[in-house]
Parts: structure tokens; C-alpha cells; sequence
């Protein structure tokens, strides 16, 4: 398995890196979001 | 008369919070025909809500309104077809002159008035000479009587009044409290939002909503004990008496 | 003097049709009181169009192959534009909520309204168009098919935007927020009515688009007018 | 009614923290499987290439972005049937997340379309109508976050979300039809003959998709259900009884 022609992707590793990266990015941006949304929630709820 | 058998209008454990603030917690009263319940409360204590919701306009969050001992959704049409309901705004087109204002509320109202009787209605309220003027250029008072004579040509059994007096002078704070009277003898009823003293002679009580609790008018001489009474008409019309602390534990519990 | 309170009063007949043909008098009269309203709709739709010659340049071909979209997308402004005057003035003054408390079903209240409003924007655009269109070099029978489209088309603008206008009442930034929930609904229309004009430019059978539009019509004059009554009960509460 | 024991916000917010970390959990393992087999197993494309494995994560946001609007539109019809809030802050939860998968579908199109046709938007049927689904979904919410009575908010959002789902078929076909009185470009998605490969990976990732979306809004209407009953007495003794073992133990 050789990891420099996966990476590459037949030359289009821009577009495809492109886009699983986009999917990763605002998968974990909107649970970072969430959290801090709940964080923010409970101090309120506290005080 | 107004209806065959006297409508009466009930209302129990009514609650309604606006903007997760609670307004009123269980309330419940009873208006009879011939009566006047004159809401008391500070601004913002829930007595425009309290008319809008008896209108139909406004949905309550708990509690059900009897309109002739049958239960209505609190924004059903059974209630808006008895139910004459005047806000603060006054309802008018500022483009249409006094005379069209009147036939078309009457006439959205489903009330079939001959243009004589409005004419005759609008020189009641003093408003004869100005009948053809547009309603823009009416005082406030001149448009607050309009709405006067609308409320003596509906018919209809249950008024619903927000400020009825306000902006009117002395002479129209008259005709009001004449055209009441005539309405609450003749069975009619009528709710009335106001923090003003109202002279009405036929019966009348006072809900204050800032403590949820039912004064009886001069009238009824019911003396308040310390305490304060919310008095709950029963089904069969008795006034059943529970203390308002009872209340309020009862409004906790929820 | 005798009193005037406790004479019963006969009641009207309380039908649907009644309903919907008191609130198309009573908008269309008032809408007759302040007509510059109306005619300013009309010069912002010309105005629009004639924008597109002087940013695309005279050059005949292109601007009559531009043509449908431009006019149908002007006019699809235009009706956006008067939508706010259906019920933000009746909110505003409270005569919606005696509306609302009329014994006449609020749907056909806002049904009569909605023709009200289509009377007074919708057709005048359907009317002025040709004139339009002959300035961007369209045919005759094309011009037939602009007015045939706007006229089923229109009417369906207006009952899409009355419930955006219903929902975004007193809301701040209620004109703006309105345009950004009915103009997705709107690109059916668009495409439709546009798509029938270019079919007759390019010969084609040009009856499918206009038949599309027409069921439109139809599920729009029986299903928004329930719509918006929720709407305006909603904005009312 | 006892179906609507767990409709009281109070009783469904217990149970949503328990349910929604085994969304999680098997949200992150299939999605891990079906990245693997995504990228790892599925054969070369004779055709496209690598660059075809971005189908794996394109179709199933694009199904994601439609499937969510109409399970809102779901909650819209109960909210405004049956009042109950918590439908209400269903959909509200859910918003968000369409929205994200919309725009992820979109972004991870254009990028597939660039080497493809040579255009990152080609005003193909599929994507231009996800552009419009991302509209109506940008216009719920705006409209609640405008209107500041929830109550009006919620029933307002409802509507205007049962009113977009009655449009959005008629939305595809009209932009179908204009697709094709135009030019035929059209994503090549042929599902069905797919080498049965390449469709597994898909499907892992669309069942992956699926737990995440029920994980996030299950803990986003958490979130909603704490802002709106800030003052409600289960709120206040919830945290006098557990504090929150997130962060420190407050005083």
C-alpha cells in the first residue's frame, strides 16, 4: 500500500481531499459549536 | 332581547406566560349576563392578553373557556362570533371616511344595519356632522366614538373593551357609561380593561390580575377579608370561596 | 331618544363566496383610495426591464433572447415589492384582528384579499408587458404568450406571498425576510412562465408550460388561502 | 395521553442525554467503515478514476440535506396539530444540521464537477435544486430568529417549513424540466449499476450519517430545551442535584 499514490488520487487529490476534508471540517465544526452552545447553556442555567 | 337564555361566559385555570415569563397562573371567574368584570392590573399584567384570549385572538397555554356551559377552544370561532373586541388601536382606515369605517366593520361583523340606523348610531355618538370626513383627519376621540357605534349596532352579547375611555372627553366618558348601561340591562356583558374608575350602575366586579384575586364591586358589599377571596363560580352557579393562598399552592404544584 | 342597544340585529348571510367577495371590495376600495400605489408598481416594472438593454447593450438578438426572463423576473419584483400592502396595514392600524374576528372564515377573508391584490398588481403587469416585450423585438404570437403566462403566472405570486407576508408581519425586517421565504417558492413559477415564453420564441409546443402553470393556479387557490389564515392566526396570537 | 408522557420537554430531556451518545458511537463506527471501504476498497472508476469517491460523501449529504427538511416538516404538522413544544424544538434542532449537509453536498459537488466537466457549477438539476433546498432552509431560519416570541416562532417556523416541503417536489421537477430544456448535464450518479462495491460504501455512509444527524440534534435540542425552560422549577433542581460532570464542580 503505498501511501504517496493514495494520497495523490490519480492527480485530483484537491478535489478529493478537498472534499472529505469539507466533511470532516463541518462535521467536527458543528459538535465544537454544540458544545460550546450547551457549555454557555448550563453556566446560565446555574447562575 | 339580546339572547333567549342569558349567556354566561366561564373561564377556569387559564394560564398563559408570555416570553417564559408567567402572566397568570389557574386563573378563573365568571362573567353572568347584565354584569361588567372590570380588569385591574398594572402595565404589562396580562389584562390585554386576558381580553384577546376571551376574543378568540390569543391562545392560552392551559385552561378552557365556557361560552353557555359548552367548552370552546380558547381561539375558537364560537367565541369570536359573540365576542366584540376593541384594542387600543382603533380600527379604522385612515383612508375610508367615518360612515364607510362603520358599514364595513358592521358588515365583517355579519350585521345587517340599514344606512339609516348607522347614520342615526354616528349622530348619537355626535358624530353626525363628520360622518363624511376621512378618518385621518379625526381626533382621537372623534375615532374612539366611531367605535362607540359599532359596539351600540353589533348585537352582540359579550363586549370586549381595552381602555374603552380613553382619549374621549368628558361628554363622550358619558355616552360610554349610557350605551354600557343600556347594553349590561338589556343582558348583554362586557369585560373591561382599564385603570381608570368606571361609574357603570348596573353590577359590576373587579379581577385584579397582579394578585389573581376577585374583589366584589361596591354594590355587592361583599367585604374583603384580610386575606383576599378568589371566588370561583361553581357549575351550578354558586360561588364556591377557596382561599388564595390555596391557589397559589395549587398553581406551585404544576 | 330611543336606545339603540337592545334591537337584535338581523344577521348577514354568513357564506364563504360572501366573504371572500366583502374582502375583495373592501381591499380593492381601498387600495382605489391610494391608486399612485399601483401605478408605481407599474413604472418600477418598466423601469427594471429597460435597465437590461442599457447593461446588456441595443444588440437585437441578444435582448430577444433575453427577453422572457428579464420580464418575468421584473415582474416577479414587482409583485414581491406589493406584498407588504396585504396585510401590513391592517396589522399596523388593527383592523386585522376585527378581520380575524369576523364570523366570515379567515381563509375566505384572506382569499378575497389575495384576489385584491392580483387585481391590483398582477393584472396591470399581465397588461403592460406587451408593451415591453415589443421594445425587446418579440413577435406577436410571443407576446400573446407573455401575457397568457403572467396572468395564470401572477396570481399564484400573489398567494405565495400573502403567506410571506402574513408570517413576517411586525416582525423587524419584515420586507427583506419576507423576499428570502417566498422567492424560493417563486422559481417554479419562474421557470414555468419564462419557459412558456421561450417555447414560443423557439416554436415549440409551448401548452405544457402554461397547463403547469394553470394546476398551479388551481393548488394555490385551494390550498393557500387555508395557509395564510394559519399564518395570519399565528402573527395574531 | 401517555404517548405524550415524553413530549413534556422534562421527561424528554433525561432520556434524549441517554439516547444520543449511542448515536454517537455508531455514527463514528460506521462512518470510520465506510470511509475505509470508500477509500481503501472500492475499485478504480474505469471512467472518473479516484475522483469518483467523492460520491461517497456527496450522495449521502444529498439525501441527508432532503431527508431532514421533510422530517422537520413531520414535526411542523405535529406542532401545529398537536401544540406540542417539543416538536417544535425538533425542528428546531434539526435545522442546523440540514443546513450543513446541504452545503456540504454543494461544496462536495462543485468539487467533483471541476474535474469531471470542467466547471464547478454546472447548473446540473440535482445541484441547482439542493441550492434552493439550502434557501428554504436559510429562510427557516431566519424567520425564527427574527421573530422573538417562541411561541410565534415556533408555529411561525412550522408553517413556512410544511409550505417548503409541498413545494419541494414540485421545486425538482420544475428544475428538472428546466434542466432539460437546456442542456443535459446530469450528476452521474447511476445508481443502480454501480458495482455492488461501490454502492456498499454509500450506504454505510448514509446509515452513518443518519446516527449522526439523530446524535446532534438530540443533544442540540437539549441545548434549546435548557434556553427555553431557563426558569422552570425541573431546571433548577436538575443541576442542584447532579452538577454537570463536564466541567468543574461548581459551588
Amino acid at each position: 500500500m503505498n501511501w504517496n499514490e493514495f494520497f495523490s488520487m490519480g492527480e485530483r487529490a484537491f478535489y478529493v481531499w478537498g472534499s472529505f476534508g469539507a466533511f470532516a471540517l463541518l462535521i467536527i465544526g458543528e459538535v465544537v459549536l454544540l458544545r460550546t452552545r450547551q457549555k454557555k447553556v448550563r453556566q446560565k442555567v446555574n447562575t | 332581547m339580546i339572547a333567549l337564555a342569558p349567556p354566561s361566559l366561564r373561564v377556569e385555570n387559564l394560564t398563559l406566560s408570555r416570553g417564559g415569563r408567567p402572566l397568570f397562573r389557574r386563573l378563573g371567574f365568571a362573567i353572568r349576563s347584565g354584569e361588567a368584570l372590570v380588569l385591574r392590573g398594572a402595565n404589562g399584567s396580562g389584562k390585554t392578553s386576558l381580553l384577546r384570549m376571551l376574543a378568540g385572538l390569543t391562545e392560552a397555554d392551559e385552561g378552557e373557556i365556557f361560552w353557555d356551559e359548552s367548552v370552546c377552544k380558547t381561539a375558537s370561532a364560537k367565541l369570536r362570533l359573540n365576542a366584540l373586541y376593541l384594542g387600543h388601536a382603533n380600527a379604522l382606515k385612515d383612508d375610508l371616511t367615518a360612515i364607510e369605517n362603520l358599514a364595513d366593520a358592521l358588515s365583517f361583523d355579519g350585521v345587517n344595519v340599514t344606512q339609516a340606523r348607522q347614520v342615526d348610531a354616528l349622530e348619537r355618538v355626535g358624530l353626525s356632522s363628520r360622518q363624511h370626513l376621512v378618518a385621518r383627519r379625526l381626533s382621537q376621540g372623534q375615532k374612539r366614538r366611531i367605535g362607540l357605534a359599532r359596539l351600540v349596532l353589533s348585537g352582540k352579547p359579550l363586549w370586549l373593551l381595552d381602555e374603552p375611555t380613553n382619549a374621549l372627553d368628558a361628554e363622550g366618558v358619558a355616552l360610554f357609561i349610557r350605551i354600557i348601561d343600556e347594553h349590561l340591562l338589556a343582558g348583554g356583558m362586557a369585560c373591561i380593561a382599564t385603570h381608570l374608575s368606571m361609574q357603570i350602575h348596573a353590577p359590576m366586579r373587579e379581577l385584579s390580575l397582579d394578585e389573581q384575586v376577585l374583589l366584589e364591586s361596591s354594590e355587592a358589599q361583599a367585604a374583603t377579608p384580610a386575606a383576599g377571596i378568589n371566588e370561583v363560580a361553581g357549575v351550578d352557579g354558586a360561588a364556591r370561596v377557596t382561599h388564595v393562598a390555596h391557589i397559589a399552592q395549587a398553581a406551585e404544584a404544576t | 331618544m330611543n336606545s339603540l342597544a337592545n334591537t337584535t340585529p338581523e344577521m348577514l348571510v354568513i357564506s364563504p363566496e360572501n366573504g371572500v367577495l366583502l374582502a375583495f371590495r373592501r381591499d380593492y376600495r381601498l387600495a382605489m383610495r391610494s391608486r399612485g400605489e399601483i401605478i408605481q408598481a407599474l413604472v418600477f416594472f418598466v423601469i427594471v426591464v429597460s435597465l437590461f438593454p442599457l447593461a446588456v447593450g441595443a444588440e437585437s438578438a441578444l435582448l430577444k433572447r433575453i427577453a422572457p426572463g428579464v420580464v418575468w423576473v421584473a415582474a416577479l419584483l414587482s409583485v414581491l415589492l406589493t406584498l407588504p400592502r396585504i396585510f401590513a396595514s391592517d396589522y399596523a392600524d388593527g383592523t386585522l384582528e376585527q378581520l380575524a374576528m369576523s364570523p366570515y372564515p379567515m381563509a375566505t377573508i384572506a382569499a378575497g384579499k389575495m384576489l385584491a391584490h392580483w387585481f391590483t398588481t398582477g393584472l396591470p403587469l399581465a397588461l403592460v408587458a406587451p408593451v415591453l416585450g415589443v421594445q425587446f423585438g418579440l413577435g406577436t404570437s410571443e407576446l400573446g404568450v407573455i401575457v397568457a403566462s403572467l396572468m395564470l403566472g401572477t396570481p399564484v405570486l400573489s398567494m405565495i406571498g400573502a403567506i410571506g407576508a402574513a408570517l413576517t408581519l411586525g416582525v423587524r425586517g419584515g420586507s427583506i425576510l419576507m423576499a428570502l421565504l417566498v422567492l424560493p417558492l417563486y422559481i417554479p413559477v419562474l421557470i414555468f412562465g419564462a419557459g412558456a415564453v421561450e417555447a414560443s420564441m423557439a416554436g415549440i409546443d409551448y401548452a405544457a408550460n402554461l397547463s403547469l402553470l394553470g394546476a398551479g393556479l388551481l393548488l394555490g387557490a385551494l390550498a393557500s388561502p387555508f395557509a395564510v389564515a394559519a399564518a395570519v392566526k399565528i402573527s395574531l396570537d | 395521553m401517555s404517548i405524550f408522557k415524553y413530549a413534556s420537554p422534562s421527561t424528554f430531556y433525561p432520556l434524549a442525554g441517554k439516547i444520543a451518545p449511542w448515536f454517537a458511537v455508531v455514527a463514528a463506527m460506521l462512518g470510520a467503515v465506510g470511509l475505509y471501504l470508500g477509500l481503501f476498497r472500492a475499485p478504480v472508476d474505469f471512467q472518473q478514476g479516484e475522483v469518483y469517491r467523492i460520491i461517497f460523501i456527496h450522495v449521502p449529504a444529498a439525501w441527508m440535506a432532503m431527508l431532514i427538511y421533510l422530517v422537520m416538516a413531520a414535526y411542523g404538522v405535529m406542532a401545529l396539530t398537536f401544540n406540542t413544544r417539543l416538536s417544535s424544538m425538533m425542528m428546531e434542532a434539526l435545522a442546523p444540521t440540514g443546513a450543513m449537509f446541504t452545503v456540504l453536498a454543494l461544496w462536495t459537488g462543485a468539487l467533483w464537477g471541476k474535474p469531471t466537466w470542467g466547471t464547478f457549477w454546472a447548473w446540473d438539476a440535482r445541484m441547482t435544486s439542493t441550492l434552493i433546498l439550502l434557501f428554504l432552509y436559510v429562510g427557516y431560519l431566519a424567520l425564527i430568529n427574527a421573530i422573538d416570541d417562541k411561541k410565534r416562532a415556533d408555529k411561525a417556523g412550522a408553517l413556512l417549513v410544511i409550505v417548503g416541503s409541498v413545494n419541494v417536489p414540485i421545486i425538482y421537477f420544475s428544475v428538472k424540466w428546466w434542466n432539460t430544456l437546456h442542456q443535459g448535464y446530469s450528476v452521474a450518479t447511476s445508481g443502480s449499476s454501480m458495482d455492488p462495491s461501490m454502492r456498499m460504501p454509500m450506504l454505510v455512509m448514509t446509515f452513518a450519517c443518519w446516527a449522526y444527524a439523530i446524535a446532534v440534534a438530540l443533544w442540540r435540542v437539549r441545548a434549546i430545551i435548557l434556553e427555553r425552560e431557563k426558569e422552570a422549577a425541573w431546571v433548577a433542581n436538575l443541576y442542584v442535584a447532579s452538577p454537570p460532570k463536564t466541567s468543574g464542580a461548581r459551588a
